[in-house]
């Protein structure tokens, strides 16, 4: 697709058919929506913090509707799109950054590993969780997404790494949106693209516009496949753009310029994709398109909505609860201190 | 402290060309918590810039650019994210000295803002003190004042020795007025910030401005205690902190790191044995719960305040009763 | 102790198909200290295997393995080269259970050969266990007996806790007949070694056997001394200890790790305060001197041995002398 | 040069003059002899460990005698050869394995980094040291050497990072010998070689036969002229192989063939040299060559006599210097200590 939305005419990958363009128009849809109102209950405090996607909905929505049921997906703190796409509950998404506590979902349930703060570092968990359903004769998948900033870290490399020697089957999605905070990308590699940096460990490297939903669908698709059928991991370069702040505490006007932001709004992936799904009937005719998109916004609206509601309330946060998961068995120790902080509490 | 110690690392550039200031987002942003505001443009960004994303690799570069005589001030962007770096810190940066026979020095300040009290998700919070006291050959400084923080900075750049140089983000944005340039005493120093005759409070960092405030609180009731700020963690000279309770003969060290291993269990242990026969009560502990750092909306449970401290201040066995040590206070409270 | 630990890993993965080990040189060559010896024959290469060199990359599988159900057991090949993935360690693998409320064990073992005695160059002996027993969520055990290694490895393997087990390198080669399996005390429990009156040494892995040499020698001059091997380091029970020290009123703790910051400290600091009314003396630490690990030629001089240890018994004020503690006695002897 | 010493035809590279090649060999035999004489005293119990270097002596002096006279060397434990090649002290070589002291040498003396142990951790001191060196104004170029298995470290990957984007003239010498300890190099690395790893991090690779000095030579010294030039680090992965045991204490039976070890002292790095000098007279006529090589000889036994011989002593060790170099001035806790174990001592 180029930047207005038109086809392009070839490529090795296969294009998603009409449903699955639908799919991917509807989550990044949902997704954009749901960062906007994330940032607002950022704004207005009632998250601790929140680090938007917004204009990287194609590169998340399209890594994401590619995995399999059996699939894994790994993500990052900027990845709630991945999540709520994934089908995780969307305050369970916003937990973490509403504070009340770390992971607000159960891995297991939504074959989802927990949010990454530390850069790079479930990357190689994806690794390890592959290598362990092969062993169990599980056909698993995973989708480990990373920024660009993080492809410096050591931890990218070690999981690239065992992830090529073990053959295992998973796709490294690297969202370069160019930026790692404020630190733009010629000050954080000198490759040619990141996606080279898959030669140095014998695997493939797929660079892609990360802002055309239906081309990361098909990569990433693709990769998976081949990643299944034992051809080893990959890594596929998304390359896209945050449009907002990093969080909405970062003050972006200090390090890039509003030019930069309007090139890349310009290239905005819902729009393109909007514009490509009513020139080409995917939804059927005028009429038909015009109804489905407002649907789209219906139901993004519905999400929203129910986020607000949901994170409306006060928590209930139970202190003794602290105490509970560091060990399978709350220990001596722990006992103690957690009578001691119950009986401190109930004096004040 | 936050304008502090952007002053001192303003002043160190401009007083010795060696001295560059390097980490991720300290450039064009200034840092995330614009301690290094305005520098880049001041200096120039051969000397204060935006490295690659990788701790690592950030304490490794400053090692060898201290090996040819530059003076590099690195910042770890928070406490846990440090921890990537932590064999180039344990195995080279503390040791470097050593393995050479004093044949190469490593000047190198490793900024860290550290522990919690501002509402950080996970990672965001941790009070890594312990992990770099416990390792010879670092310096391990952390001040509890503005002035310090400025005077601390320069005495840490100025330093031939490796400093881990911890600086309490919470405080970053404490107003007490000083007027800078400002020297306080030296970093190796720990000082009575507050005099007192019942008790003695062992403090550095964050808890030191808490420390002060339960000192005032306990004065209303008619406690005199001492607050003694540690300043230089290790090597620690326990002489202050020694003196002072070989007077009070009671003590309770706070921190915000986890109590299990922590910091304060050297104090305890030292100040047990160094001041036996002047202990009227056990030194108590009073800091971190010895679970991970909890999520923002939990952080007041876990960290230490006024109430805590003046908790562990009661205990201290002003009757002179015999406790039962077996259903007695425990440690962590 | 290096048998018993081949023995218990045997044993395991017989046991539990979802067993896996791997590490650098576990495989064919059966690890540097051939604690791996024969499994890959035995089990294959997809259990028992050599990964690439890079002990983050290792940690960070195993943590995705235990995810799906694998029970990885993994060796870092020394001490010091587990630092590279102290970030795994202490962000993921000790915090993921909490992270997740429960959704999420990781029974992970991670093997470690640590501390000195085998005349190992620079990184190849350090003491680590306080930058893990300071890591709220792992459960940090030693053995200091071949019968200890083997049922403490069976139990780490089987527990849902991530556990740093370490093992006290120089004492692979040490040769108590046991006849193996054997089950021990539950690991979590700290045991009596040797009963006393006179004084307790408190001690753990490598310092067990130490301890209670300097034990028998007490003996013949007339002293009893109690000899409690720790066993679990974190989360730690201090109760066969704190029971102890009330009634001989006198407590060593000793270790190989440098004393300041070191495990002792927690040791002493709790023991201190929990059985401050029956201490004769204050509680002594021996253990290593807060320099980097020595070279071979002089690592004698730092690791604590029967004189030391002995040497710290005599100062623990039998006479009840009043001692003036500013010329007193040191800490770190 | 091939197995048997031939001049192969044409490189894009400058061959080494007759005076550099005689150079290379002088050091390479000097060079095997050093290694034999460490591993015997290691036998005999007079070191504490030795890690031999036979085999590779192609891949060291041809690295290191393409330094200049400003630049640094960053070598690991494995690098005796390279340390006495480029003119440290052979006893101050050896002082980390026998046990006397950590760094037996003053490494600003040498230009020269400490032997290095933890694997892969001095490369990113090699890129500081010459960002420094290029800020004072210094024409100052570094050789960092690293094993095959190295390079799986996350702190190799940041380290061809950190050069790469700071276009700091490091070359990067990879000295894969086929194994780390007894991992060999397809459970190590996926990549076709792995001098492919630059392409990754922007930078040049080549790979080079690393049993052929005068190769490694050429390599290394256009690597090194071109990064100076501003031309940017390289990694140069020089091909080759550890014919002796990974220590004195490894047990290599447990993990190889004898079959593969003949293989490689077939194409052993000394032999080939000898047969293009001796064919090409580079060292002169007949006459000439045999004494030259005679000579080399001749130096090589003095400078293991001179190792023996100093080595024969016993240690003066001083206690008390352990405290000294721990920070520049022995702090209070520090000088008790020393006290303490001064008066114990005494004691005893
Ligand atoms: C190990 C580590 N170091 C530093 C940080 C602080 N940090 C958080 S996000 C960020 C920038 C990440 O950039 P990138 O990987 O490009 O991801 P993006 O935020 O652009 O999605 C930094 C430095 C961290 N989270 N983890
Ligand atoms: C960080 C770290 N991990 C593990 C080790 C233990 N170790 C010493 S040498 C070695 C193998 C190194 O192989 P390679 O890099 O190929 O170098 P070689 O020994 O073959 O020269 C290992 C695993 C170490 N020294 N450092
Ligand atoms: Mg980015
Ligand atoms: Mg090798």
């Amino acid at each position: 697709m180029d930047r207005h939305g038109h086809r392009v005419s070839h490529s090795s990958f296969t294009a998603p058919d009409h449903t699955r363009l639908a799919d991917l128009h509807r989550a990044m849809v949902i997704g954009r929506r749901f960062n906007q109102q994330a940032s607002t209950l950022a704004r207005q405090g009632r998250l601790a913090v929140y680090p938007s996607s917004t204009g990287q909905e194609a590169a998340q929505v399209g890594g994401v509707l590619a995995l399999g049921d059996q699939d894994w997906l790994f993500p990052t703190y900027r990845d709630s799109v991945a999540l709520v796409t994934h089908g995780v509950d969307p305050v369970e998404t916003l937990t973490l950054f509403r504070g009340d506590w770390h992971s607000g979902y159960d891995p297991h349930r939504y074959r989802c590993a927990p949010q990454c703060t530390p850069l790079a570092t479930n990357a190689s968990h994806a690794v390890g969780l592959t290598y362990a359903a092969r062993r169990k004769g599980r056909d698993v998948a995973a989708l480990a997404i990373m920024g660009d900033g993080a492809t410096s870290e050591g931890d990218a490399h070690e999981a690239y790494n065992f992830a090529a020697v073990w053959n295992t089957p998973v796709v490294f999605l690297v969202q370069n949106n160019h930026w790692a905070i404020s630190v733009p990308l010629h000050a954080q590699t000198a490759a040619p693209t990141l996606a080279h940096k898959a030669v140095g460990y014998g695997m493939r490297g797929y660079h892609v516009d990360g802002n055309d939903a239906a081309a990361v669908y098909a990569v990433v698709s693709h990769a998976l496949a081949e990643a299944r059928a034992g051809g080893g991991p990959a890594i596929v370069e998304a390359l896209t753009y945050r449009v907002d702040p990093h969080t909405n505490s970062d003050a972006p006007q200090r390090y890039r310029d509003e030019a930069e932001v309007a090139y890349w709004t310009a290239r905005d992936p819902l729009t393109r994709m909007a514009a490509l799904i009513r020139r080409e009937g995917v939804l059927g005719d005028e009429e038909e398109t015009e109804r489905a998109l407002a649907a789209f916004d219906a139901e993004a609206e519905k999400v929203a909505a129910a986020v607000r509601d949901r994170l409306a309330g006060e928590d209930e946060l139970d202190p003794a609860s602290l105490f509970g998961d560091v060990y399978a068995e709350v220990p001596p120790l722990l006992r103690e201190e957690r009578q001691e902080l119950v009986d401190g509490l109930r004096e004040t | 402290m936050g304008a502090a110690l952007n002053r001192a690392l303003r002043d160190a550039a401009a007083e010795d060309p060696d001295v560059v200031v390097y980490g991720e987002d300290v450039g064009a942003l200034g840092g995330v918590f614009r301690v290094t505001d305005g520098l880049s443009r001041e200096f120039g960004a051969e000397r204060v810039f935006d490295s690659p994303l990788a701790e690592s690799g950030i304490i490794g570069t400053a090692i060898g650019m201290a090996m040819y005589g530059l003076r590099p001030v690195v910042e770890m962007q928070f406490d846990a994210f440090a921890y990537p770096a932590f064999e180039q810190v344990v195995s080279h940066l503390a040791k470097m000295r050593n393995r050479t026979r004093g044949a190469v020095a490593l000047p190198v300040v490793v900024r860290v803002p550290y522990g919690g009290g501002i509402g950080g998700v996970e990672h965001h919070s941790d009070s890594s003190e312990a992990y770099y006291t416990h390792t010879p050959g670092l310096r391990v400084v952390t001040p509890g004042t503005p002035a310090d923080a400025y005077s601390m900075l320069r005495e840490a750049i100025a330093c031939d020795d490796p400093v881990v140089f911890l600086e309490p983000k919470r405080r970053y944005w404490s107003k007490e007025a000083v007027e800078l340039p400002v020297r306080t005493e030296p970093m190796e120093r720990s000082v009575v910030r507050r005099a007192g005759d019942d008790a003695t409070l062992v403090v550095y960092g964050p808890m030191v401005e808490t420390a002060l405030e339960a000192a005032a609180v306990a004065a209303e009731e008619g406690r005199s205690l001492e607050v003694v700020d540690l300043r230089q963690l290790s090597p620690w000279d326990d002489s202050v902190v020694t003196a002072s309770v070989r007077r009070t003969g009671r003590a309770v060290v706070v921190h915000e790191a986890s109590v299990f291993g922590g910091y304060g269990a050297e104090v305890a242990a030292r100040v047990g044995e160094r001041c036996f026969h002047y202990l009227e009560a056990p030194v108590l502990r009073v800091g971190g719960l010895d679970v991970p750092y909890p999520p923002p909306k939990m952080e007041h449970l876990h960290l230490p305040g006024v109430d805590r401290i003046l908790a562990a201040v009661d205990r201290l066995q002003w009757e002179s009763e015999w406790v039962a040590d077996a259903e007695g206070p425990g440690v962590g409270g």
